[in-house]
This record gives structure tokens, C-alpha cells and sequence, in this order.
């Protein structure tokens, strides 16, 4: 159980979902459940910026995928996060779990999403105008990841 | 050290090498002997409570250990996804 | 709320996965989850073919589509079905969900196939070999489906 | 009529025009009423607790009414997504 394959990716890029998608699909699971986050516009924010910490993000994000692939039967599990400048309607972050049963997929991708969100050490600054702001954290995000204890 | 987001532009470094005397045993106690350095670092370093640490890539709290650490992280609380 | 755009297909073309997210995308959500399923092998399986009842499925799926903008506030919602005759791998399903917020778009995405298995006149022949078999419907649809009402 | 799956496959056709008299009031009567025209039809809709409906395209249980229905359907439990 403990096989399933895992993909993390810290990247400067912006994220292919197409190819996301094949190599998620290619592991002939029956059932895949996404989760994308986008920069959203709607509040005057020009750019996004995430800043992270190189090594330590990425062994985050390992851990956030493990902890899934220990509590489900997952065929395999994605996480793909963005760093650096980022304009809205852009993709900041995917997430990927397939497994042969929807209950185990669509209950993994909540938890890799959650978990990430308190998990991983990603900062985001966001620029209105001549602005730049760095953005606090949500106590709903805690709430969030703690229902998975 | 290492120092990210809102730390980082306030120590207005995202680096340094330090070498603490023996008696600095935990964060709280690293963060504290960093502020007595400089006034400008203690104004940086003013929030106690919204700051959090990672010694050697491990999130910890202020009360860890950093007996044998090789790298300390100083951040704000992190925002990621 | 009412007025998020709804996207409904049924259709014997395999699902368009870029085509779908590009339209989901585009509604300036911050958030999207999709669930897809696809056609398993592990069993045998050669073919699976897939028969509706034209009309009824269309409305069906959109009664369930529009079950998920009324119980949540989302930017958006698709439902692809394929019919026909299917390999594995292919998918058969794409369902998403487009939200400000996560916890909004994973949850109605979760709502959507889980209401779609029992709602939507759909039926599933198997072929192994020689043998064409007709899908039994599963339990656990019906118990997934019930935590909704 | 209209019938779907091993519903179609054991009547040996996907539809049918029917004149059921007006004493077939319901979906259950109607059941009777076709497999009561012929012994084919007798046994592919024998299995009673396996059959399900749709009165102008709306699903409704055997006991539904089917006045002034202008079409109507009989499938197997659907199994879909």
C-alpha cells in the first residue's frame, strides 16, 4: 500500500495540467480526484507572490502526501505547488489522489490540500497598486487541517 | 539562520552565519540573544508570537532544542496553497 | 447563486479533459476540485459500454448539477458523461465544482458523483471474453448518496 | 414504451407503441398488463424487485400513476459514473 507512487514538485514554472493529468491517469486507478488553486482577482490583487523554503518545502510536501498514502489505498498521489511572482486566474497549486475505489480519492485529495495549506512552509505577498502585503493565516485553515487528527 | 517572508525584509538579510555562546541552548533563547545584538534586529524580531523556527528542515517550537544544529529558519506563520 | 453556469454533456467522443478545465477555469474561482473515472482492467474487463436513456440522462444530470448550486455557493459546475462503448483507461466521467473557497468546490464535488451514481439513468455492460454482463448496482452507491439528503 | 439494459435485451425490443385500457391505472398494472400479452414478456419482466420506472422521463415507483402518460420507461437499478 505504502508503493503508490508519489510526484512533488516546488516549481518556478507554471503547472501543466495535461501532463499533471497523464501521469496521474497512467496508473490505471478507477477513480482521480483533483484540486486546483487559482490567484484570484476579485479583491484589486495585481501579483502573488510565494516565497517557500528550498529543502524543507519539498520534504513538507513528501510528508502531506505519505500521511495520505498511510490513512487511504491510493494508487497514487500528486502535489504540484508554484513559487514566485504569479498573476491572477493563474494556477498556484494542484493536487492529485487516484485509487480504485472515489471515496479514498475524493477523501485524500481533501486532506493533501488541507494539510498542505499548514503544513508547508509557503509564504504569499500579494501587490495591490504600489502595495505589497504579506498575507496572514486563516484560523479556518487550522480548523481545516485539524480534522484530520 | 535562515530568515523567510516577513523576518527576512525586516532583518533585512535572508542569511547569516552566527555562533551563539554555549549558554544559548533553544530557540526562544537563539532569538533572544540575536536581539540583544542590534536594535534594529530586536525591532525585527519584536513579535515573539507570530514568529515560528525550523532547526535543521524540522518545524519546531520556540522552547526546541538547538543543541548540534547546523541550520535555524526564523518565519512568520506560514500561508501556503 | 442560482446563477452559476452549469455545463451538462452526454456524449460517445472520449471526455476532453483540457477542453473541460479551460472552461471551468475561466469562471475566476479560486478554487476547483474535479473528480474523473475512468474504465478499470483489473478485472478482466475488455469493454465496457455504457447505455442512457436520451433526455432523461441530459435532465437528470442536471437536476443534480443544479442539488450542488443550491446547497453551495460555487462559480461553476460541470458534468461530462460518455456512452457507448468504452476501453479501459478511457475515462467515463468528469465532474467539477468551481469556488472561492476549497471547502465549497471538494465538497460539491464529492456531491456531484455521488448523486449522479444513483440519480442518472445510466447502465453498465461488461465484456470479459465472450461473456457481456450487466453491472449490478452497489450499496455503497446508494449510502454515498443518502449522507447528502 | 421504452425499455433499457437486460429490460430491452429480454423483451428483444428497445420500444414499443402500447393501448393499454383504462383500467391500467398504474405503473405496477401496466407491468401485469405486458407480461400478461405474452410468455416471452411474462418472464422478462418477472423479476419485479429488479425493475424501475419513468413516467414522461420523470423516475417514479411501480405504484406511480400513469394517467395521461404520454411515455413510458422500464430499465434495470441504473449503474452509472
Amino acid at each position: 500500500m505504502n508503493a503508490a507512487p508519489i510526484r512533488v514538485a516546488v516549481q518556478r514554472e507554471g503547472i501543466d495540467l495535461a501532463a499533471e493529468t497523464l501521469l496521474i491517469e497512467a496508473t490505471d486507478a478507477g477513480a482521480i480526484a483533483t484540486f486546483t488553486g487559482l490567484v484570484r482577482a476579485d479583491d484589486g490583487v495585481a501579483t502573488l507572490e510565494l516565497e517557500h523554503y528550498p529543502g524543507a518545502t519539498e520534504a513538507a510536501l513528501r510528508q502531506v502526501a505519505e500521511g495520505a498514502v498511510a490513512r487511504w489505498s491510493l494508487a497514487a498521489v500528486t502535489i504540484v505547488h508554484r513559487v514566485g511572482p504569479m498573476q491572477p486566474g493563474e494556477r498556484i497549486v494542484f493536487v492529485a489522489a487516484a485509487a480504485a475505489h472515489r471515496g479514498a480519492a475524493l477523501e485524500a485529495c481533501a486532506y493533501l490540500i488541507d494539510r498542505l495549506k499548514t503544513d508547508a512552509p509557503f509564504w504569499k505577498r500579494e501587490t495591490r497598486g504600489d502595495t505589497a502585503t504579506w498575507v496572514e493565516p486563516r484560523d479556518t485553515d487550522h480548523a481545516a487541517a485539524a480534522r484530520w487528527e | 539562520m535562515l530568515y523567510f517572508a516577513w523576518v527576512r525584509e525586516r532583518m533585512g538579510r535572508a542569511e547569516e552565519v552566527i555562533d551563539p555562546p554555549a549558554t544559548v541552548a533553544t530557540v526562544g533563547a537563539l532569538v533572544d540573544w540575536l536581539a540583544a545584538r542590534h536594535g534594529d534586529d530586536a525591532a525585527a524580531l519584536a513579535d515573539r508570537g507570530r514568529l515560528r523556527a525550523a532547526v535543521d528542515q524540522q518545524f519546531v517550537g520556540l522552547e526546541a532544542s538547538i543543541a548540534g544544529a547546523r541550520e535555524i529558519a526564523l518565519f512568520p506563520p506560514v500561508t501556503g496553497g
